[in-house]
């Protein structure tokens, strides 16, 4: 019987032809395309998992992506072997591209947890068919973000010396370091994510497991599953967990992009030392993270037919978000300029005048489109319901984020406190092989997963049929 | 013991109960309803997502599970800040910046981290521990058609060890809640 | 539906949850052990020597003074290895013509130095003064260990950084009375009472900043 | 110092025993033989050490590139590594310990005082002399750099033959025929030496021309002081030596003279002139500098008033000052000097023509100042000639095909020589050429015999410093490539039992009475007492005015490098990479234009932002006399306009790896009737052509409005102090209270060092610079790093701009580590590989150093250097024992900075540990302080109320860089304080107004 459930996609599509009478506005968006039943749902999704042959498009894709890793392999043994000396860095611009990549990795990989958790705890049933996609995408842009401050030092075989563990110097890390907070913020961060990731893949594990015809793909999602049979007590027990785990994610989420930010904010550079950076930093990071979710779902529910599961409903909520946090990114980049001034300090005055005016016054033009223009057009539905211009201000914003952190970045070290070792700072080959070579990790990780995993979680779509709504007497009653 | 059936309440050997299959959510909920009033206590409902009111139908003692993670947390957080105050303040106490050695609003963020992450360990492995999972091998697995239960079919099974239990009013009882499949399920 | 794992692999599966955790924690532990051991301090190693010279037959039999060959170790950081010309001193009296000598006689000869193998080594980045510390009563066996009793010379102490520490730390459980300090054989009678006396006497300050070796 | 100092005969048999051994032959041998383990692991203990090590690193950093999994394990592998005693351990030497030696270093011929610090007969540093008169214990750079200059691995190492490997007895040999042929008839013998004021030397000439009748002595420095000495027999009618006193000039007027930097006598100057400048509590007079130039020099830099002309109007300036009346820039130096009548000194700069020397004696004169502060004495040098006249002399018998046989002693005739000598085909037709140089240079090329010459820290031999006291040079190391002197040489030709230079120069000074005892004070004090030359009466007596037609087009100033000078130092990686004071350009020379000149020949805004964003600036092509020279442009703010400066000294095609290659060749526009240049030139710039420049501070993007605002330069003139001592005292946000922290402040209970540094005197000469880097062994990261921005320089000199660009005010402002109190670098270091010790210093150590650049991030003054690449040199061995053995050698990927020479406070602290005393203010000095000819640097122990740094401290002329920051910086400074001419002001400007 399992072989029937191997059946094509386009026989599972199911027709909504009555809804079809009515003209699509007047129709509210749902978030499960009518007249899918436990059975559809379960099989369409495992199925892109199971079925035997592997799509031509998917191939390319995790190919190319393998190359990019090969770039990033190549550029390791080169940074190790000859120095950190061959990125552009300098002696004004100590941090360039290393760190403008790993905040920016960092902030995507919020997305993830915050849609599961956040939007858990505030009942937002339209996360359930983005949060498994969504937290993968966490767990490997946080892989790809922890590249960067693991090679960014002068000697990272050294780079254990920042674990506190006895040793026979007799020394530890220096806790006062924001880049210590960091080491525990981000190992934090990742350790929770997968955990929080792989509770939720438990059930569907099983049933990939169950879904399976070979012994061996049977055992190997068996022994992940850890025998899940879907037991009410364990049901009952996992739900428990399920939702403690969000609520130590949620602030867990919100603390790793504060410390990221102290990594500035504690430093008195003009252009860092700045209060208002950790609710700034965190907001940017949601708004970089939906818009990363959106520039991979939505070519993927093209891909792989799930418009009914991600409907244009999530597509628009995530547009709203976008605006709402880009608002918040906005009025950060505004607040600084009101600090500036208002200070009088005249090194925040100078920072502000040479972002504006100075060399890199094109990045800093280039920021406020991204950032501030773009989002714009999610005020107006048509098109935050076009899957089109959802993507371009996706793509704009994801940009537009990389440009936030050049800007606080280099832009703020190449001219700081005494004009006499003012410098510039330009990327060189090696940063953007690095760069290059980082996406590529995150695909081919991306890749694997929608490989082997179900990129939506199976059991939660369930819950969201009508028929699974069962009641005891006494609630049937009222 | 023989393999024969016995008088009410004996455990049978090699079986570990008899399991039904329903078709919907509903069914299941209130057969499981109906076998606790009908006074069995050894049951477990199988259903492919979780099913509100099943747990308590099917009898559940109250969990534990909070408690685990907040003694987690606690632990995780005065440990957090005991490391940061030893590592700077006894073990090797440095000059750093003019700060004090005990510069402890600097501790803060390490502590919640740890606080966190404990938490959260104990949140995943305190579930799976009370869960008694990871279970690969369990009784129910030999049921011909459990696989279902992982898509959209749902199983109430009463065990060979409940009390009340006598295989033959155990099958008449679950006939009577017309499930879709009665079988026997061997251990 | 068919069984996929047989019944052991559930204690299996547990067992390998939990003893995951046992086993990290043994090879840490491993590890400790390993960068502490004579395999990376060097500690206990005898060293190959052009010479056999014995230190248990010229110190702890002859009883010959530390300074007599080790002449800077008042005056300098370094505290001195004796030139040939120095062994030549008595060897060109006694043990004329041993054989085990030769090379000594050549040395002096040819005026090519005798080449030792070094027994103590301190990374470059280590910057450590023998005067400073005998003159504040660290005796030379307190690091050196008992070089009376060495036939061939070893690396006594593990000369770890924590080792280093400990004393500067908690120098008045290490000093001794100026005059003992070339004493091989010295024991501190109730060092409790005397440690703090000495401290204070020779207002000996507890140096545990990173450039007071490091620079 | 002095009782560091030792009686040095001791050790001069070691010296001998090593002189003959085969293996110095060459250092490819030394490298390879076991000798050369023991000549330094022997005697270097902790610098063998520091070699293994190094060896360990490298080949790690080379494994590194294969695999992370070796990450760390470098600590593990230990060699197995020897360790070797003496076989005789010399008298007076301390294993461990470094000594100190008096000897002198000769440059352009004249002597300067030095003390070398010797590790175990390594010599490792080069201090001033405290008691050489021209010295008084400063150093510049070229003094201290020139220990770099003793290991240089590129050195000539072999005597060559028509360039194949030959010996000194095979040249010896060779030398017979000529002698012979000589003895008879020397007119065709031809010696050419540089400039000479080694009475040895000088005797030994003399000696020879008596041998070889008709022989002669040529002399030729392409650097050497042609206007100075011509102009002093202009005005005095015989070559004799002005000496100045500056302690005693109330005025003092510098006709484009850097007498400041330049010159034989500069440093004793510098000492001089700022002991009449330096403002303190009670100070009532202030000296006065007018400086009259062309270039923007150090002495220009510092001056109170500064007026750019060009060149050619420079004479008839001081026709107007002689003649009192002119502008009114002339008028008030005239009222000036007539209040100041023999309490002035006006003089003249080297490069000058000889009649504007001739004007500036008959100033002296004419307002009473001579024998008052300008006083004259003969000549120290034994036989003053005009050389350029000499070197034509030469040239042209070498043409005329009279010269057979040519020993050329020193220099580089073939590279330096001016361009219309045609030098090179005159030298061809010479036979017998043999040339002594230190490398196997353009003109070893071409010689017959080319024999390597010795360093001055290598050979025994004598020289004249500024006033002509003597000094007894002594070798400290054995020549290390096989080197003879040129007394070897000449005493080789001479013949006799004992031809080296220890025989010559001993019996040189005991044939005129020196006796043992005597003979080893001079070694011991580094000079010969009382032998400076005795003042002579003379009258300077004004030139005739000569009527030369104006000059049109752009002048063109020719120059010695300032860093390279004429390209002696070429090979000299720290001289190399050393900012240029005035420009900070290092490995190359530019042309210098004013900023009107610029933009005259369309260098506008287009090319200054090029320069600000890319480091690149245009190539121009300079055409002069019919030559067209392609040169990089460079803008210099109070250069004088319509003039160009172009250095001499670079494009250098033999001079070595690190000399090849590096700059222009501008010697082809050198003409011996214009060798300081001339006009009629024109400027264009080449087409579509950046060019980078390693320039490590350029102005251009330095808005002079920030560096006022934020209170960086704080500065007033001498009346302002007089009126409001505390002007300077106010940053731009007001004083700070003492501890404005939320945390309690530490205490420091012991010492509490301390830097306080006087921007009133600061000349930016860079001593300081140079200093540091051989006293710490910082590296040098050659051209490409350096525009990237990655110089390593532990103490920078920040050079600020006021007023407008044609004639700005300039101030210099040393910058090391501050040694902040709360240290914004140390917080953020994860691995506290940064932090304070028990004095409150702020230490960098290395070792724990993970490099994740934190720090230097965090640093407001940007003083902290980081490793990007494996920067230290491992691998040549020469260099191995020129490092400074107390100072740990910095590997790839950690960060380093200053430390206030802490390896040097550890061992005074523990000597006085040792003594149960404390450590006595000026026991300690920093390498900086040392060698600041102005002593503008002073260190200390702040909590020793009774210190010169506490003192300074207290000035209310004192802040610190930034304080609003409340770092609480060790490192503070005193506000500039100028003696601007009331006449001259536009308007007063308020005080401490900075800019």
């Amino acid at each position: 019987m399992a072989i029937k459930d191997q059946t094509p996609l386009h026989e599972v599509r199911p027709t909504t032809q009555e809804l079809r009478m009515v003209p699509e506005r007047y129709l509210p968006t749902p978030v499960v395309e009518p007249g899918h039943s436990f059975a559809s749902i379960t099989d369409h999704i495992s199925t892109i998992v199971l079925r035997k042959k592997t799509p031509i498009g998917w191939l390319v894709g995790f190919t190319l992506a393998l190359f990019a890793v090969g770039l990033l392999t190549v550029s390791m043994t080169m940074l190790i072997g000859k120095g950190v000396g061959i990125w552009g860095i300098n002696h004004p611009v100590g941090w360039g591209m290393d760190i403008i990549n790993f905040v920016w990795w960092i902030g995507i990989g919020h997305a993830g947890t915050l849609i599961s958790a956040i939007l858990l705890l505030l009942r937002q049933e339209w996360r359930t068919s983005i949060n498994r996609f969504a937290e993968a995408m966490t767990l490997f842009a946080v892989a790809s973000a922890g590249l960067y401050p693991a090679l960014h030092t002068g000697r990272p075989w050294f780079d254990y010396w920042l674990f506190p563990y006895p040793n026979t110097m007799g020394l530890w890390p220096q806790f006062r370091s924001p880049l210590i907070w960091d080491v525990f913020a981000v190992s934090t961060y990742a350790t929770v994510s997968l955990m929080f990731w792989y509770v939720g893949l438990i059930p569907d594990l099983a049933t990939l497991r169950d879904r399976a015809t070979n012994i061996w793909i049977k055992r190997a999602y068996g022994a992940f599953a850890l025998g899940w049979r879907g037991s009410a007590k364990h049901w009952y027990r996992y739900e428990h967990a399920y939702l403690l785990l969000a609520g130590l994610s949620t602030p867990l989420v919100l603390s790793v992009h504060t410390i990221v930010s102290f990594d500035f904010a504690v430093a008195q550079l003009p252009g860092w030392h700045a209060t208002f950076f950790p609710p700034y930093f965190v907001a940017g990071a949601v708004f970089a993270g939906f818009a990363m979710v959106l520039t991979l779902a939505i070519p993927a529910r093209k891909f792989f037919r799930l418009e009914d599961f991600i409907t244009m409903k999530h597509l628009e909520n995530m547009g709203k978000i976008l605006l709402a946090t880009g608002m918040i990114v906005v009025y950060a980049y505004a607040m600084e300029w009101f600090y500036g001034l208002y200070s009088g300090n005249p090194f925040e005055t100078y920072m502000l005048k040479n972002r504006a005016t100075g060399p890199y016054w094109k990045m800093y033009i280039a920021l406020w489109v991204c950032n501030g223009l773009a989002p714009q057009l999610m005020w107006f539905k048509r098109f935050r319901t076009s899957t089109f211009w959802l993507f371009v201000v996706a793509m704009f914003v994801n940009v537009g984020m990389w440009l936030e952190r050049f800007v606080i970045i280099p832009a703020s070290l190449h001219r700081d406190f005494l004009p006499s070792s003012w410098g510039m700072y330009h990327g060189t080959i090696w940063d953007w092989s690095f760069f290059i070579g980082s996406i590529g990790l995150f695909f081919c990780l991306l890749f694997l997963f929608v490989r082997i995993l179900p990129m939506i979680s199976i059991f939660e779509m369930r819950t969201l049929l009508p028929e699974a709504q069962a009641h005891t007497e006494e609630e049937g009653a009222h | 013991m023989t393999a024969i059936p016995s008088g009410i309440g004996t455990p049978i050997t090699g079986l570990y109960g008899v399991i039904a299959e329903f078709s919907d959510a509903q069914s299941l909920l209130d057969g499981a309803t109906a076998a606790q009033e009908h006074g069995y206590t050894e049951l477990d409902a199988f259903s492919p997502f979780p099913i509100h009111g099943l747990a308590e139908a099917v009898g559940l003692p109250k969990t534990r599970l909070s408690l685990i993670v907040l003694v987690m947390g606690i632990l995780g957080g005065l440990g957090g800040f005991f490391m940061c105050w030893y590592a700077n303040v006894i073990a090797y106490p440095l000059n750093i910046g003019g700060k004090p050695h005990n510069s402890w609003p600097a501790w803060i963020p390490v502590t919640f981290e740890c606080a966190i992450l404990l938490a959260a360990l104990g949140t995943v492995f305190g579930m799976l521990a009370l869960n008694g999972l990871p279970m690969p091998y369990h009784p129910v697995f030999n049921v011909k058609r459990f696989d279902q239960a992982s898509r959209d079919k749902f199983f109430l099974v009463i065990q060979a060890r409940d009390p009340k239990f006598d295989l033959y009013q155990v099958r008449d009882f679950l006939d009577t809640l017309n499930p879709r499949e009665i079988t026997d399920v061997p251990w | 539906m068919a069984q996929i794992f047989h019944r052991s692999a559930n204690t299996l599966s547990r067992v390998t949850i939990f003893g995951a955790v046992f086993v990290a924690g043994f090879v840490l532990w491993v590890v400790g052990g390993i960068v502490r051991s004579p395999y990376f301090t060097n500690q206990g190693i005898q060293r190959e020597q052009p010479i056999p010279f014995s230190h248990q037959h010229h110190v702890g039999g002859l009883g010959i003074d530390c300074r007599y060959c080790h002449t800077s170790v008042e005056k300098s950081s370094f505290a001195g290895l004796p030139p040939t010309s120095t062994c030549m001193n008595c060897h060109s009296q006694i043990w004329t013509n041993a054989a085990i000598l030769q090379p000594v006689r050549d040395s002096y000869a040819t005026g090519k130095p005798i080449r030792w193998s070094r027994v103590h080594r301190l990374p470059d980045y280590v910057h450590f003064n023998h005067s400073i510390h005998v003159t504040k009563g660290v005796g030379c066996a307190s690091c050196h260990g008992r070089i009376d009793r060495m036939n061939l010379v070893y690396q006594a102490s593990p000369l770890t950084m924590e080792w280093c520490l400990d004393c500067h730390r908690n120098p008045e459980k290490q000093v001794r009375p100026r005059e003992e300090v070339f004493n091989m054989d010295y024991v501190p009678v109730n060092q409790k009472q005397l440690g703090p006396d000495l401290v204070r006497k020779y207002n000996i300050k507890k140096l545990t900043s990173c450039s007071t070796c490091h620079y | 110092m002095s009782e560091r100092k030792l009686d040095f005969t001791k050790f001069r048999e070691r010296v001998g025993d090593l002189r003959g051994k085969e293996y110095w032959k060459s250092l490819e041998d030394l490298s390879r033989s076991d000798a050369f383990d023991e000549f330094f692991q022997s005697e270097f203990p902790q610098q063998a050490l520091a070699l293994e090590k190094g060896v360990d690193r490298r080949s790690f950093v080379k494994l590194m590139g294969a695999s992370v999994a070796m990450a760390g394990l470098t600590s593990c592998s230990r060699p197995s590594e020897t360790i070797v005693p003496y076989v005789n351990q010399p008298e007076n030497v301390i294993p461990g310990r470094p000594i100190f030696f008096a000897t002198a270093m000769p440059l352009a011929g004249y002597a300067r005082g030095v003390l070398v610090e010797s590790h175990m007969f390594r010599p490792t540093k080069i201090e001033g002399n405290p008691d050489h008169p021209s010295s008084l214990g400063a150093s510049d750079a070229f003094m201290q750099a020139s220990i770099l200059g003793l290991y240089d691995p590129d050195r000539s190492q072999v005597v060559r033959k028509k360039g194949e490997i030959s010996t000194w007895s095979e040249f010896v040999a060779a030398m017979q025929p000529v002698m012979a042929a000589a003895r008879s008839n020397g007119a065709g013998l031809r010696f050419l030496t540089q400039t000479v004021t080694s009475p040895t030397l000088g005797a030994q000439m003399q000696q020879l021309l008596a041998q070889f009748p008709g022989s002669r002595w040529h002399q030729w420095d392409a650097a050497g002081n042609h206007g100075a000495r011509e102009g002093a027999r202009l005005a005095f009618g015989s070559y004799v030596n002005p000496v100045y006193d500056f302690t005693k000039a109330n005025i003092v007027v510098s006709l484009g003279s850097d007498f400041l930097d330049e010159g034989a006598g500069h440093l004793r100057y510098a000492r001089d002139f700022s002991s009449r400048r330096r403002v303190r509590r009670g100070t009532t007079t202030m000296n006065r500098l007018y400086a009259i130039e062309s270039t923007p020099s150090s002495t220009g830099s510092i001056a109170d008033h500064r007026l750019p002309v060009k060149p050619s109007e420079m004479e008839s300036i001081a026709q107007q000052i002689l003649s009192g009346g002119g502008s009114a820039f002339v008028n008030a130096i005239v009222k000036d000097l007539g209040a100041n009548r023999g309490a002035a000194v006006i003089i003249a700069g080297e490069e000058q023509s000889p009649r504007l020397h001739a004007l500036a004696q008959a100033i002296n004169q004419a307002y009473g100042n001579m024998g008052a502060t300008v006083f004259v004495t003969d000549s120290p040098e034994p036989a003053p000639v005009n050389q350029l006249e000499s070197l034509r002399e030469l040239v042209r018998d070498m043409h005329a095909g009279v010269v057979q046989s040519l020993i050329v002693l020193g220099g580089n005739p073939l590279f330096d020589a001016p361009a219309d000598f045609a030098i090179e085909r005159a030298y061809n037709k010479v036979g017998f050429r043999a040339h002594l140089s230190p490398y196997y240079d353009e003109t070893s090329m071409l010689s017959h015999w080319h024999i390597p010459e010795t360093h001055y820290l290598e050979t025994w031999g004598d020289g004249r410093g500024h006033d002509g006291t003597v000094t007894i040079m002594q070798p400290l190391i054995a020549p290390l490539y096989n080197g003879r002197s040129a007394h070897e040489m000449l005493g080789s030709m001479l013949g006799g039992l004992d031809t080296s230079a220890y025989a010559a120069v001993r019996a040189h000074w005991f044939e005129r009475g020196a006796t043992e005892e005597g003979w080893r004070q001079w070694l011991h004090d580094g000079f010969v007492a009382g032998s400076a030359l005795p003042q002579r009466s003379a009258a300077a007596v004004a030139p005739t005015t000569d009527n030369r037609p104006p000059t049109t087009g752009i002048e063109i100033i020719l120059r010695p490098d300032p860093t390279i000078l004429d390209g002696r130092y070429a090979n000299n990686g720290w001289l190399q990479e050393l900012p240029k004071p005035q420009t900070k350009i290092t490995w190359d020379n530019v042309v210098l234009v004013g900023p009107h000149t610029a933009e005259g020949f369309g260098y506008g805004g287009k090319e200054r932002d090029a320069l600000v964003n890319e480091k690149k600036t245009r190539m121009a092509v300079v055409s002069y006399r019919g030559k067209d020279l392609r040169l990089p442009v460079w803008v210099v703010p109070g250069h004088a306009e319509g003039v160009a400066t172009i250095s001499y000294g670079y494009g250098r095609t033999q001079g070595g790896r690190i000399a090849n290659g590096a700059g222009f060749n501008t010697y082809p526009i050198r003409f011996s009737d214009a060798l300081t240049g001339g006009g009629g030139a024109q400027i264009r710039l080449a087409a579509e052509s950046l060019f980078p420049v390693a320039c490590t501070q350029e102005h251009q993007s330095i808005d002079p409005k920030v560096v006022g605002e934020r209170g960086i330069i704080r500065n007033g003139t001498f009346d302002e102090y007089l009126k409001n001592p505390e002007f300077a005292k106010h940053g731009p946000h007001g004083p700070l209270a003492e501890d404005d922290s939320m945390y309690p402040a530490y205490e420091y209970k012991n010492h509490a060092w301390a830097m306080s540094i006087d921007t009133s005197v600061c000349t930016g000469c860079n001593g300081c610079v140079m200093a540091c880097q051989s006293e710490n062994n910082i590296s040098i990261v050659g051209k490409e790093e350096v525009v990237r921005e990655r110089e390593m320089h532990w103490l920078r000199i920040d050079r600020y701009y006021k007023g407008s660009p044609e004639n700005p005010e300039v101030f210099h402002q040393p910058v090391p580590c501050m040694q902040c109190e709360n240290a914004p670098c140390e917080p953020v270091c994860p691995v506290e590989a940064t932090s304070h010790n028990e004095d409150g210093l702020n230490d960098m150590t290395y070792n724990r150093c993970v490099g994740t650049r934190y720090c230097s991030n965090n640093c407001p003054y940007k003083v902290r250097r980081f490793n990007f690449f494996h920067y230290a040199d491992y691998d040549t061995p020469a260099l191995k024992p020129m490092r400074n053995p107390d100072v740990t050698v910095r590997t790839r990927g950690v960060m380093e900075k200053c430390t206030y020479c802490v390896q040097r406070i550890n061992h005074a602290k523990i000597e006085a540990e040792k003594e149960n005393r404390k450590v006595r203010d000026g026991e300690v000095t920093t390498a900086c302080q040392q060698a600041c000819p102005t002593q503008a640097i002073v260190f200390g122990d702040k909590n020793d109320k009774n210190s010169l740094v506490a003192q300074l401290r207290a000035e209310p002329t004192n802040y610190a860089l930034l304080e609003e920051l409340n770092t609480k910086p060790r490192t503070t400074y005193l506000a500039t304080i100028r003696n601007p001419n009331p006449d001259l002001l536009p308007a007063a400007k308020p005080a401490g107004e900075a800019h």
